[in-house]
């Protein structure tokens, strides 16, 4: 399924410099940091609920990379934690949502962390319904369509929210209308509890993408070059007019689906233990040391000015206040009614 | 001013918001073509083309769900249910979406979208093209709900309701589409959401209805006066959510006797909420219990015509319940 | 995508003998008959409205003869008028449906024509929702593997249906869980109005089943002993505990949508010139003929028979009573509550 | 007899009902290995194996259409929604199709389905994992509406939707699941479905509630007797659907002064409903106007702990309009 890809040990994707490769994986271990972060605090009683990007930051950095920031859209779920620090959240913007502080940008904490909009870029997610955002990107896209603009939208979904009729509701229309999106699915073979192949008879998403007349590609998530590559593609695509494709990364949830959840009442060991050996942060560290890009001493500095970036912001957001009752009155409809 | 059928109206307004606005476009299954299944958006098609008169493939959800998400970025989305009963698949993006996107962002994105829905029955429709739905949308916090009664009405509700930069579900009752006529001014107006609005004057007994009921009331009113002497002051709701609780309470203290009429089942239903309202803050004024009338708390409504005639208030009907309050 | 095809004149598919033959045209003439008169009714003004299996009838009887009525499930929607006929209904049942009278053997008349359940199969509708008697198929069959039965369930949806979320779900999970169902798209290229290619971007129904990990066939609806193979073929699957089939069944829709539309406002005038060629009674008697088992004097004959026994019924139907009031409160709820 | 939670006395009609049945089925998202993502199921695959409880596909739609297409070919499925908040998608296979399987069928088919629908919040859950979604299950004829408050009623209540031949669905308040113990009996028992329960006897005012609002209102009952002297009746309603209107009347007429106390909000509820039925049936006896309390007109409920403490209902605020009704 995957397109074929340049494995050459020093072979760059167009557009991405060394630099850049550090960038992102400077990205990622401060994604890794900020998640162990808001782990510890919810086993502190501080933060109510978390999910997790732990195993997809590869994947969700290499995403963002290969899009425009300037003029595309993203439409996540709550795991897009690398997506929103990739895309200019800071650790204090998006620790202040799994605390529930006031000045959360999303949605001033109305939301469960990384629901909303955000202040910057167009990124959001208007709810916690597993698939609902699949339409509303199709929909966003038909609007750009309508007004010949070249953004494309991009929708994260997981392996779960395949078998939800609004997925396939929303591939066969974008598919109707050769609409710029590019469905990118997190594909970590459990939705909760529910492993692969009690959700789906078939073992790739990316494969049901020709029911929609358009092309679909299956692909390891931890190798950051191919998912770049991948979505560069897609994207050249859709703003090529030449409509969506359905990208798959294979990637591991090496935590339990949330904090609330423990992982060993349902998968195996055997599982557990071999997905930890496809933790991206390793993969990418070895790729990087191999290229001669990085040190230890290096890696071993970049995560020590994480942490302590991890750590100032958690002494900032436990300082910053609760919104209070005034504001939560606002915004149910415009002000003033109808334009 | 014309002449004009409530579905006369409402393709009016739509061409006339349209041609105004190149933001807005109608979505929905057999819009353009075929002009819609009650040629509401007849055409339309010719005038605008298919890129804004848009056939969807036969899915609710995300009918809704895209019009959202086009919504949100920019349009002005005119989505057409084909008939109420099938707007349930569309539920999940309409309550739990549609309407709490600007709640749920704290404002920063908002979806200036119009739900239309074709409802209600007395078209021999049987169980699944008869329905009333109104209940739920009534209920929830970020949809206003509007239900128009007549031509007039329906323009200028309709236009309000496009240009309205939030979510509205707009119900036109499929049995007023051609029954009922009326004077329309050629322009475009707006209807203020959220008025209700009273369609006849009277001192004695307070009638409270909706949708095609408004014309069973007003017919039974007349019959009521002419042989009874007896005058029904007949109040339109014309928005179901939000309830003109002021209005309403003012029609009620003025006669001292209440009657909700509701072409939908009574049980948790906008009759139970305007009698909930009166009780509330108008008790004292009254002078005989609150009284409703509606169909059996039994699905809607059967397929065979004799059946279907028991089912459906008519004026006959709500003839005996007005009589019956005004002798309390 | 089709199973290659016996075409060889004379060839006759296991399970059926010349009678059958002559029987199902006979049957499909019946159908036919009866349809016309309905939309006559309609428009007369007695019957409120009428969908039609016109175009349909060779695939649907074929479809009911490769079944076994005695154990099996068949879940319909509004056109299976010939379905209702091949499995024993009589013509005095189904126009008591189109003119909502007394007796009307499926819902009492409370429900549109053809809505409701059968009083001698296990066959039944129960809304005029797209799409929704996919997932009840699925759980009848469930029930059926959970119980080690070899009942198969056979759902009929249109083209237009397979756009709805509900098909994907219903798919999926059979599926998932191998359930005896077959899955059978009578494709007309049409959802009311709205063609295929605005439906779907893909050419064929049948080419998703693979989405779905279950074969899928595309044949030609006016076919009937290709289609009496093909859903042999998938029951004889689906008894041996193979899982689904999706059978898909190209047929033309020769009338409007139903009573109240009026196909010229969106039809090309070469599509409706087209299908005219296509239409299975002409194809299926052809067929018999040029096999010489019928000869146009006997079918002229079979056609007046028909038209005698709709006739009769006709006027057996216009003398029954509506329904009276006092039944419409039966039925809401189990008598005496629960068991 | 023993002491158990809500959720152990869910845990255990299930697991009492589906030992003396094999009909009986669980398919739900996580109902099986996980157990459920309350625990609701736990244990249970062990028992019964996962075909009897069987984890499926994460769709809402499908998994109730599926359980009543099982229902409807002889078996008892029991679905679990796993929030209420996706229930949503599920709405046109249960109120669209299984309230009127046997309606439709004239009693030819008919659907022994049990739907269990975790709802309710203080729990933060935000705006998608606290929602109260009984208005259109309490609305729809051809559904039974269940909703305990206490460890015995969840118990008795279950074990008769569970045997009822007809479509139950079965509200378990989330916040009730661990905070709220009790006695229940170790053997199977019914509770009658459609019978409100009082709580609390009084003679003062009376207060009309369900779910976990009956523990904030016996609360705020103790203390206004303490303090007040005051003496409320509290009534559970359990049963939205039917509504029982004999008790809910007598109720009223017993101390004339009636206080709704809600989570949901206000607007077209259940609590219209039981003042309307009071307006309409009780009005003569009323010695004040009919009363409600409930959350503000916003969408369910901010997920930041002062916002979502401001929203929900509390003893605090309960007993500040009992205060308020007795004063009247
Ligand atoms: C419609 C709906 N049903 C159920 C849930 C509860 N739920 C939240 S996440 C989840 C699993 C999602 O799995 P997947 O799509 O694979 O994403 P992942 O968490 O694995 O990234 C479920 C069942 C929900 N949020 N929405
Ligand atoms: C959910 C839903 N949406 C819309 C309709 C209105 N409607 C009835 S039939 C139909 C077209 C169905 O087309 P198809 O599935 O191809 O079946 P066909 O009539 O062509 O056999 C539509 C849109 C409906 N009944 N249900
Ligand atoms: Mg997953
Ligand atoms: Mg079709």
């Amino acid at each position: 399924m995957a397109d074929s890809i340049n494995t050459s040990k020093q072979y760059l994707p167009d557009g991405l410099g060394p630099d850049d490769l550090l960038d992102m994986y400077r990205t990622m271990v401060l994604s890794r940091t900020l998640d162990e972060r808001v782990w510890l605090l919810n086993r502190q009683g501080k933060a109510a609920i978390a999910a997790s990007a732990q195993g997809h930051e590869a994947a969700q950095i290499a995403t963002v990379r290969a899009l425009d920031p300037s003029q595309d859209h993203f439409l996540i779920y709550y795991r897009q934690f690398t997506v929103m620090l990739g895309l200019g959240t800071t650790p204090v913007e998006l620790l202040s949502g799994f605390l529930a502080k006031e000045g959360e940008p999303m949605s001033a904490a109305r939301q469960f962390p990384l629901h909303g909009a955000h202040p910057r870029v167009d990124l959001f997610s208007f709810s916690n319904v597993v698939a609902t955002q699949l339409p509303h990107a199709v929909g966003v896209a038909l609007a750009d369509k309508m007004r010949n603009s070249t953004a494309v939208t991009t929708v994260f979904f997981g392996d779960g929210a395949a078998s939800q009729g609004d997925t396939h509701e929303a591939m066969n229309f974008a598919g109707v209308h050769r609409l710029p999106v590019i469905f990118l699915c997190e594909n970590n073979r459990y939705a909760i509890s529910v492993p692969l192949h009690k959700q789906m008879p078939v073992d790739s998403v990316a494969s049901r993408a020709s029911a929609y007349g358009f092309p679909g590609v299956s692909i390891d998530g931890t190798d950051m070059l191919g998912v770049y590559e991948a979505v560069s593609a897609a994207a050249a695509r859709a703003r090529a007019g030449d409509g969506p494709t359905l990208v798959e990364v294979n990637v591991e949830r090496l935590l339990p689906h949330t904090t609330d959840d423990d992982h060993t009442r349902y998968r195996p060991e055997d599982d557990i233990a071999g997905m930890k050996l496809r933790d991206p942060l390793e993969i990418t560290r070895d790729m990087l040391v191999s290229r001669g890009l990085l040190t230890l001493e290096q890696d071993a500095a970049l995560r020590s000015a994480a942490l302590k970036t991890v750590n100032e912001a958690t002494d900032t957001v436990d300082a910053m206040p609760y919104p209070t009752v005034d504001t939560m009155y606002d915004h149910l409809f415009a002000e003033g009614g109808a334009r | 001013m014309s002449q004009m059928t409530v579905i006369e109206a409402v393709r009016d307004a739509i061409r006339g918001e349209m041609r105004a606005d190149p933001n807005i476009f109608i979505m929905g299954e057999d819009v353009a073509y075929r002009g819609g299944v009650f040629l509401a958006t007849d055409g339309l098609v010719k005038e605008f083309g298919d890129a804004r008169v848009m056939d969807t493939p036969l899915a609710e959800s995300s009918l809704a769900g895209i019009a959202l998400g086009a919504a949100v970025n920019g349009m002005r989305p005119i989505a057409e249910i084909q008939f109420a009963d099938f707007v349930w698949p569309a539920i999940n993006q309409v309550v739990g979406e549609a309407a709490r996107v600007r709640y749920g962002t704290n404002g920063r994105k908002f979806a200036p979208l119009t739900v239309r829905v074709p409802y209600g029955g007395g078209v021999r429709g049987g169980l699944y093209h008869s329905q009333s739905i109104e209940v739920l949308f009534a209920h929830t916090p970020g949809l206003k709900v509007v239900a128009p009664s007549t031509p007039y009405d329906a323009k200028g509700l309709l236009i309000s309701a496009i240009r309205d930069d939030d979510p509205v579900i707009f119900l036109e009752h499929k049995k007023t589409y051609r029954l009922v006529r009326g004077e329309v001014p050629d322009e475009p107006y707006t209807e203020p959401i959220g008025k209700a609005d009273v369609k006849r004057e009277g001192g004695d007994i307070t009638v409270i209805t909706y949708g095609l009921m408004v014309h069973y009331v007003l017919q039974a009113a007349e019959e009521l006066a002419r042989a009874d002497g007896v005058n029904a002051l007949v109040m339109d709701l014309r928005t179901l959510r939000p309830l003109d609780r002021e209005s309403i309470c003012a029609a009620a203290r003025h006669t001292g006797k209440v009657l909700v009429v509701q072409e939908d089942t009574p049980a948790v239903s906008v009759s139970s909420e305007v009698l909930a309202i009166i009780a509330e803050e108008a008790f004292f004024d009254l002078d005989a219990p609150v009284m409703r009338f509606g169909p059996p708390e039994l699905p809607a409504m059967p397929f065979s015509p004799v059946q279907e005639a028991a089912y459906m208030p008519s004026p006959e009907k709500i003839l005996a319940a007005m009589r019956r309050l005004a002798a309390m």
